[in-house]
């Protein structure tokens, strides 16, 4: 199986709708589906991690792709991720058929490449699709910092992987990764390149203070560009990040340390502010940007496992979230939660799917946040951290009471201090709900799935081979 | 009468005649003080006269009283509500009336406001002369009271239980409406 | 069966005994007051006189909670009395517990605020609240120095705690013992007692006898006695706990005199409580409510826990 | 069928009927709300006949219990209190904008509780308490307010989420989820005791509303619906009793913290938690002293009575833990009536504001007696059941000599007679006001539960050994002193109580003054505006009410204390402000300050690294 | 040497980043800034005397000593990457200044 085929796929049909226009759309569909199948199919057959060298050149020299498990979660993660996006928002796509395609490669890319260079431009084109996808808000200015931001964000992420080259000779990730291991560089020398990579990555993550354009473009954007950059985007970018944190950042345990304060302020700052908000959109930006920064500190702590399950679970989650703020937002043209009092009580299939993600997120058991929730904490009390639990558990007191109070006002109308009534109730007129109720449903039942499977005995599901083979398998070595 | 009424009788008389044994000497006071009369309440009251000596004390309320003074004249605003705390007193009740101008107006037997002859409205049991009586007459009275409820003769109450309607129908004929609305409380 | 029969006889004569003591005393006091006023005073029979003219009166009646919460209140402050030891006679041993007395009498106590408030009059309402208000003040530190004490002794029942101080004469009594104790008891039973300064409930002058005011005939009759058994039941926890209770004033060999004389004991230290305790009353005016709390906030409260802080840590009192 | 009743049963069953009765309020609103009515009877039933089979343990699917004397015992409360609350739902489901929702809701809530009860593990434990948290929290909302739904989930979270840390320290520490396994550990370890104790200690104190994680009670109590806060009082709140329980008791924290410096008979950690307690108590009962709605009051007063119930846990001895018990048994109960009695009212007058309604005595006589033998059970005066639980709760205070706590206690006690009786006052007697006339009784399948729960409350505080004899049992069984008893006597460490005596004499005192109120002439039926009013002539029953502001004087006195609420509310601007901060500082739309804080960022991770 | 004047023109770019408000500047400014990166990479893969890396017939030993050729190819796509992202900056600017009236930032209207 030749995991080429997903970035490849869709390449072409970018070409393909260059060519012919008028079936973007269809072309754009079908490899959506098909990336998700020969996903899904390589998930089945995968035996073992593998390098795929590309055009002949046997690793560490060319490029080569990584498949293993850790990248295999990834392009699932991704390639679901941005089919139900499209199914979505089908009617968004426009013009935009050909970035998205393109989009799709990138992330794709991102997530199986075991060459950093070619890290690099994937992120570039993915950045680019970014930049030229965010132009559907009509936020051009934001767009424009986007631009700059992201692109200063790309040549310190070079400049690092120049450097780690000078160092190496290599850009292989697997092939540093080994002579790091054998050469026994010291932590000192690694802080030059770590710290731009990282500043170069944390721009893309959105980690606070180097996101700074995330607000600007995901505030006002539509149901298909925000879920988009928020769960696609966010989770390959967080993917690599964990690659890289577990390879290559041999870090001295100052600047772990700096590190970590910087996700961990990202998780509480991005918290409070989210909490301060009062736009469904601006509350879920936020809440995206402190998860990455909880899923970064995880990383850095070396808890692959929660971090990804983590990650798996925001993106789940912010999907359906997301999709359906942006799709309340688009119709009613307001997102003020204040202002859209007792959606829910029309739209109940819609609701059941938006709490249900909801209460995923802020972790309640029975769902799947718990699960991760309770494998971040656990793995972070093995591994001997006593704060940083109970930072997320506090930091998840505050999210909880921006989330409930989002659910208690969407499904509950009526003034404060008087009875819920039905004369009361305001109305509102979504376009075309079903399919998003549907998708936003059939999400919230596995959510729930997911959530009480594992707690059939959470003991060993927290210890078990499915967790620890990501681990074991990554990296290929 | 049967032998058991009679029997019934006698006994309620037995047993009236100990009950007035215990109100002749535990007299409490509704002092309804409008007029100048009650001036000689306190000097009756206190170490001088010490009308506790008798068993009597000035009460709060018309429903713990026995006896209502009414001290000196009264106008058409005033006698409506002793006819209201005189209705509101628990029964065996007495009434006592202050002065001349409870009999006929006294010095203000010319005045259209005032109420002339109380006994037209109200029954009353002991009258106190003077005016204002001395508080040897208040003392006096009170003991004509006292000897009375023993003889069973204050029986003002009663009176105004079976002569009801004639009482009610000078109470209207006086004052109209016996009980009013005023601007206060609506 | 027998024995608690018995027991029951037992304390229907305390009953009769509180009633017919405390009446008697409440005339004398009466008495005793007017001569302190330069007044010649009632009969000391006086009392009976007026509860029994009240109980013959046609009174009125505003509903069934009316006269159900005066029953109730008769009811509750008559089983306090019964539970109460009397010259060393316990007629139900090892229950005669200080909190029974607290909270059984509270019982009467919400009989008469219920009916009194069921009367729909707000002066009564306002009584009420102020009886209530002027509760919290005086109750805490009362229970706190009965803390204290039953800490020292290891005992909650009021009879033992008076033995306990009978072991050495005078000098075992918790009045030398607990001497701030007594104070702050003696300041709550006034307040206990609804003596001036603490008489904000009745008020006549201002709320017109507060909670009384609807009353008359046998209602207010009930209440009288009602009023009478629980100034008993104050004035014997008070003599119970701090001075002694039933002690001898003379000592000797033959054990009926002394018997006797514990009687007379118990009634003279009783007397002396409440009749100085109604001269206080005459020779002071009244407090606003929440001038009372803030003085018992004030005042007796922080004596009360010095009390028992000096009791519970340094042993002294015991 | 030869299916054999479990705990799994029980849930699967509640589970089931949580579902049946969103399908069938669907389809008929009523048919909904009776299945509310039977399951929680049959659960009620089936966990009665449990009695025999205590320390058996069940599996359901991949959940473990076991049932536990203690388990037992909460759990009946729960299903008493949800059994006799069910009835009022059938009456509001006209009312609710979701009814179908509610019904599975409250199952939902039913199946939480009972599942924290009788969990085998902690993680059993977390899922079924976070599913007490969640299914309550949105039924909240359908009340009066969706605020008060947010600040229940709030402190809840705050709770749960310090339970889960707990949790997974002890996992850490231990190895294992077994409750009772690892508790006994923990108790051998001081440090992952004190752990244990503070963090499911919080969650405890969260949901029982002790100071200061007391404010969501008025708020969640005083919104929710009128038919989920005599649950909420009555029965959730009382879960955190429960998590209290097992870190003081089963843990134990007498043993756990033996070395510890010991005051006043229990040691420094446990002598925090009943200050918390002493303080919740002056707290509720100064602010329920306050109130003018009449559901906030008894929320308050249900964050004074979870002082006692924590100062009773902590304490750790035989009479102060039965006596815990037992007052978390009379509180259930009285809470539950008086808030039914409350939803009566509501349910006929349409408001919960004191100063609104009055005289209702003469037309729902029978709720009032609901509501009196309620209060006179809160109160803790004989013969109800709350007296015998304060009894030895004060018994214990004493013998330990805490002046502090015993003068707050004291305090709550008497200061429970204020606010007890001004609904009383104000609701009941007083004058009836005209827009009242037409109020009728409560409809008798509202009277049902509140007779139910008023008998309860008087049978066991006639014969409180009945319930006693079963806490006994689960002191012994988690290896303390049980309490003692003499034939209907209990004995207390300073002194004894019959309360059987009392209500016997109690009884002869009544009889003797009925007895003098029947000797005497009959009394003169009077209107109630007939009253004494300085014989002025006043028309308006509203102005002959004394209900407004009723003690006026009183709150003068703290009516500058400080406010907790406002530390909270200070908190949460603080973070909104640190919010707006970032969202104003990095999240700029301007390039520069943007790659402004990158660059500083940079330099500061450099110096920071090559440190 | 080389390296040193590159970290300096990225640094240029970067001053350009942070002080300027106008678009077409601050586009000119990370161009600037990539130029420095591009030299900078170019720079690494410089070695003394080493020759260019390309097999003629007169050098075709693995033996002689290359200049590494990796860091051109590296170069290479970075100066297309950077010039696409150029081009699309300068359409968004030019797209702003028809909405706006300017190229300033600061003088543009709303959020």
């Amino acid at each position: 199986m030749n995991p080429a085929l997903l970035i490849a796929a869709p390449l072409l049909a970018a070409f393909i709708a260059v060519i012919f226009k008028k079936i973007d759309k269809v072309v754009l569909g079908v490899v959506a589906v098909g990336n998700i199948a020969y996903s899904i199919v390589m998930a089945v057959l995968f035996t073992g991690a593998t390098q795929i060298a590309i055009g002949g050149f046997a690793p560490p020299f060319g490029i080569s792709l990584v498949l293993d498990s850790y990248s295999l979660i990834g392009i699932l993660l991704v390639n679901v991720a941005f089919g139900l996006i499209l199914l979505m928002g089908t009617k968004l796509v426009g013009r935009y058929g050909i970035v998205l395609a393109v989009s799709l490669a990138a992330l794709n890319g991102i997530v199986l490449t075991g060459d950093l260079f070619n890290l690099f431009v994937f992120i570039e084109v993915a950045a680019i699709s970014a930049y030229i996808m965010t132009t559907m808000n009509k936020q051009l200015k934001h767009t424009f910092n986007y631009l700059i931001l992201g692109t200063l964000a790309s040549g310190l992420l070079l400049f690092g992987i120049a450097v780690l080259y000078n160092m190496f000779g290599s850009l292989n990730i697997i092939d540093i990764a080994s002579k790091l291991a054998i050469s026994g560089v010291s932590a000192g020398a690694m802080v030059l390149p770590i710290v731009f990579i990282f500043a170069g990555l944390s721009v893309e993550a959105k980690l606070i203070p180097f996101g700074g354009w995330v607000r600007g473009v995901l505030k006002k954007s539509n149901s298909l560009v925000g879920p988009l950059l928020v769960t696609g985007y966010a989770a390959a970018i967080l993917l690599v990040f964990g690659r890289l944190t577990s390879t290559i950042f041999i870090m001295s345990d100052g600047l772990k340390i700096a590190l970590t304060v910087v996700a961990v302020a990202t998780l509480v700052l991005a918290e409070f502010t989210a909490f301060s908000k009062k736009n469904l959109r601006e509350v879920l930006l936020f809440s995206s940007i402190a998860q990455s920064g909880l899923v970064v500190a995880l990383f850095l702590n070396g808890l692959t496992v929660a971090a990804i399950l983590v990650l798996v679970n925001n993106v789940v989650s912010k999907l359906v979230l997301f999709a359906l703020s942006a799709k309340i937002a688009d119709d009613t043209g307001t997102d003020k939660i204040s202002e859209l009092k007792g959606v829910f009580t029309k739209y109940r299939v819609l609701g059941v799917g938006f709490t249900i993600a909801a209460m995923s997120l802020i972790g309640l058991p029975m769902f799947f946040g718990f699960v991760a929730k309770a494998q971040a904490v656990m793995s972070l009390f093995e591994s001997g951290n006593l704060w940083l639990p109970a930072v997320i558990l506090l930091v998840s007191v505050i999210e909880g009471i921006y989330i409930i109070r989002i659910l208690t006002t969407l499904w509950n109308s009526g003034k404060e201090g008087q009875v819920p009534s039905k004369d009361a109730q305001k109305e509102y007129k979504l376009n075309g709900f079903v399919k998003v109720s549907i998708v936003a449903l059939v999400i919230g039942v596995l959510i729930v799935a997911a959530g009480i499977l594992p707690i059939t005995n959470i003991k060993e599901f927290l210890s078990s081979d499915f967790l620890s083979f990501i681990t074991r398998s990554m990296g290929g070595v | 009468m049967s032998k058991k009424e009679r029997a019934v009788a006698k006994r309620k008389k037995k047993w009236d005649g100990i009950s007035n044994f215990f109100r002749a000497n535990s007299i409490w006071m509704l002092m309804y003080c409008t007029g100048c009369c009650a001036i000689e309440l306190p000097q009756a009251m206190t170490s001088k006269y010490d009308m506790e000596r008798l068993g009597m004390g000035p009460m709060a309320t018309p429903r713990q009283a026995d006896v209502i003074l009414v001290t000196g004249y009264l106008s058409v605003k005033t006698l409506r509500r002793v006819i209201y705390a005189y209705e509101q007193m628990g029964e065996p009740k007495y009434l006592v009336a202050f002065g001349p101008c409870t009999i006929n107006g006294g010095i203000y037997y010319d005045a259209h406001p005032v109420i002339k002859s109380l006994d037209q409205y109200l029954p009353i049991d002991v009258y106190i002369a003077g005016c204002m009586p001395k508080p040897e007459a208040v003392m006096n009275g009170f003991q004509d009271l006292i000897d009375m409820i023993k003889r069973k003769e204050a029986n003002g109450w009663r009176k105004y239980q079976e002569n009801k309607e004639w009482y009610r129908e000078n109470q209207i004929h006086a004052l109209g409406e016996l009980r009013i609305k005023d601007e206060f409380h609506e | 069966m027998i024995t608690i029969i018995i027991s029951i006889l037992i304390a229907l004569g305390i009953l009769v005994f509180a009633f017919l003591w405390q009446t008697t005393l409440s005339g004398i006091t009466r008495k005793i007051v007017g001569r302190y006023q330069k007044r010649y005073g009632p009969r000391f029979y006086q009392n009976f006189r007026d509860i029994f003219k009240a109980l013959s009166k046609r009174g009125i009646t505003h509903g069934w909670v009316y006269s159900f919460g005066v029953i109730m209140a008769v009811g509750g402050i008559m089983a306090t009395v019964m539970f109460l030891p009397l010259f060393g006679i316990v007629p139900f041993p090892g229950v005669d517990n200080f909190f029974i007395y607290v909270y059984l009498f509270a019982v009467g106590m919400l009989g008469m605020a219920m009916s009194a408030v069921g009367s729909g009059n707000p002066l009564a309402g306002i009584g009420v609240m102020r009886a209530l208000t002027q509760m919290v003040g005086y109750e805490v530190p009362f229970m706190i120095v009965v803390l204290a004490m039953i800490y020292g002794h290891g005992t909650s029942s009021l009879s033992e705690l008076a033995a306990i101080q009978q072991t050495s004469g005078f000098l075992s009594w918790n009045l030398v013992k607990m001497p701030i104790g007594t104070i702050v008891g003696f300041i709550c039973l006034l307040g206990m007692l609804g003596k001036k300064p603490f008489e904000t409930f009745i008020a006549p002058a201002e709320i017109a006898s507060g909670p009384m005011v609807e009353y008359g005939g046998k209602q207010l009759g009930m209440l009288m006695i009602m009023h009478e058994l629980a100034t008993f039941i104050e004035i014997s926890l008070f003599v119970n706990l701090f001075l002694g209770g039933a002690t001898p004033i003379v000592f000797g060999e033959t054990t009926v005199l002394v018997g006797l004389s514990s009687v007379v004991g118990f009634l003279l230290k009783y007397s002396i409580v409440y009749i100085v305790s109604a001269l206080i009353s005459n020779a002071l005016g009244r407090f606003k409510i929440d001038q009372v709390i803030k003085y018992f906030y004030k005042v007796p409260i922080v004596l009360a826990i010095i009390q028992a802080l000096i009791v519970v840590f340094l042993g002294w009192g015991v | 069928m030869g299916i054999s009743i479990g705990v799994g049963t029980i849930i699967v069953g509640l589970l089931i009927s949580a579902v049946l009765a969103y399908v069938l309020t669907k389809i008929n609103k009523t048919t909904g709300a009776w299945v509310t009515v039977l399951a929680p009877f049959l659960a009620l039933a089936a966990v009665f006949l449990l009695r025999d089979s205590i320390g058996t343990t069940y599996s359901l699917f991949f959940l473990e219990f076991e049932l536990t004397e203690y388990g037992w015992f909460f759990s009946m409360i729960m299903l008493l209190v949800f059994a006799c609350v069910s009835f009022f739902n059938v009456y509001w489901m006209k009312k609710m904008v979701h009814p179908a929702a509610y019904n599975m809701l409250y199952l939902l809530a039913l199946t939480g509780t009972l599942g924290a009860f009788m969990a085998k593990d902690f993680i059993g434990l977390f899922i079924f308490w976070e599913m007490i948290v969640w299914s309550s929290m949105f039924i909240i909302p359908f009340g009066k307010s969706r605020k008060a739904s947010v600040v229940y989930y709030a402190f809840s979270a705050l709770g749960s989420l310090a339970m889960l840390y707990g949790i997974f320290y002890l996992y850490n520490a231990f190895g294992s989820f077994n409750i009772q396994e690892v508790l006994k550990l923990a108790a051998t370890d001081t440090t992952a005791a004190l752990v244990a104790f503070i963090t499911i200690g919080i969650a405890g104190m969260v949901k029982l509303g002790v100071f200061p994680f007391h404010l969501w009670l008025p708020r969640a109590h005083g919104n929710a619906p009128d038919t989920f806060s005599p649950i909420l009082s009555g029965g959730l709140v009382k879960a955190g009793g429960f998590a209290v329980f097992l870190i003081a008791v089963v843990m134990p924290s007498y043993e756990a913290f033996a070395t510890q410096l010991q005051f006043m008979g229990v040691s420094i950690t446990s002598y925090i938690f009943i200050l918390f307690g002493a303080v919740s108590i002056v707290v509720g009962t100064l602010m329920a002293i306050k109130q003018d709605d009449f559901k906030k009051l008894i929320a308050y007063s249900s964050v004074a009575n979870a002082g006692y119930i924590i100062i009773g846990l902590a304490m750790t001895d035989a009479l102060s833990v039965g006596g815990a018990f037992m007052h978390i048994f009379a509180h259930a109960l009285a809470s539950a009536a008086a808030f039914l009695a409350v939803a009566a009212v509501s349910h006929r007058t349409g408001t919960t504001k004191m100063s609104e309604l009055g005289g209702l005595i003469h037309r729902m006589p029978l709720t009032y007696l609901v509501y009196l033998i309620a209060i006179i059970s809160m109160a803790g005066i004989p013969p109800m059941a709350g007296f015998i639980s304060k009894w030895m709760l004060f018994q214990s205070m004493i013998d330990n000599g805490m002046v502090f706590v015993a003068t707050a206690a004291f305090f709550g006690s008497i200061g429970s007679f204020l606010y007890v009786f001004r609904p009383l006052s104000a609701v009941f007697l007083g004058q009836l006001s005209p827009k009242h006339y037409k109020v009728k009784k409560a409809p008798v399948l509202m009277m049902i539960p509140m007779i139910i729960l008023s008998g309860l409350t008087v049978l066991f505080g006639i014969f409180p050994n009945i319930v006693l004899r079963i806490v006994s049992r689960i002191q012994t069984s988690v290896g303390m002193e049980g309490l003692q008893f003499d034939g209907t006597k209990i004995i207390g460490s300073n002194g004894s109580l019959d309360p059987t005596l009392i209500v016997v004499i109690f009884g002869i005192g009544f009889m003797i003054a009925l007895v003098i109120f029947l000797l005497h002439p009959k009394s003169r039926k009077v209107e109630l505006m007939d009253t004494y009013t300085a014989s002025e002539f006043i028309y308006t029953p509203e102005l002959l009410h004394y209900s407004h502001s009723f003690y006026a004087p009183f709150e003068r006195l703290y009516k500058n204390a400080p406010d907790t609420s406002k530390w909270y509310k200070a908190i949460l601007k603080k973070v909104s402000e640190i919010g707006g901060f970032v969202s104003y500082a990095f999240f700029s739309s301007k390039p520069r300050i943007v790659v402004f804080w990158i660059v500083i960022a940079m330099v500061a991770l450099l110096w920071g690294g090559s440190v | 040497m080389i390296q040193y004047l590159s970290i300096a023109l990225m640094l240029v770019g970067i001053y350009g980043l942070l002080s300027q408000r106008n678009m077409i500047k601050l586009i000119v400014s990370l161009n600037i800034f990539e130029i420095g990166l591009n030299i900078f990479i170019v720079s690494i893969g410089f070695v003394k005397d080493g020759l260019a890396p390309i097999l003629t017939s007169n050098h075709n030993s693995s033996a002689l000593l290359y200049v590494d050729p990796l860091p051109q190819a590296m170069v290479l796509t970075a100066i297309v990457i950077g010039v696409g992202i150029t081009a699309l900056a300068l359409a968004l600017a030019r797209k702003l200044y028809k909405t706006h009236g300017t190229y300033e930032l600061d003088e543009m209207e709303g959020e």
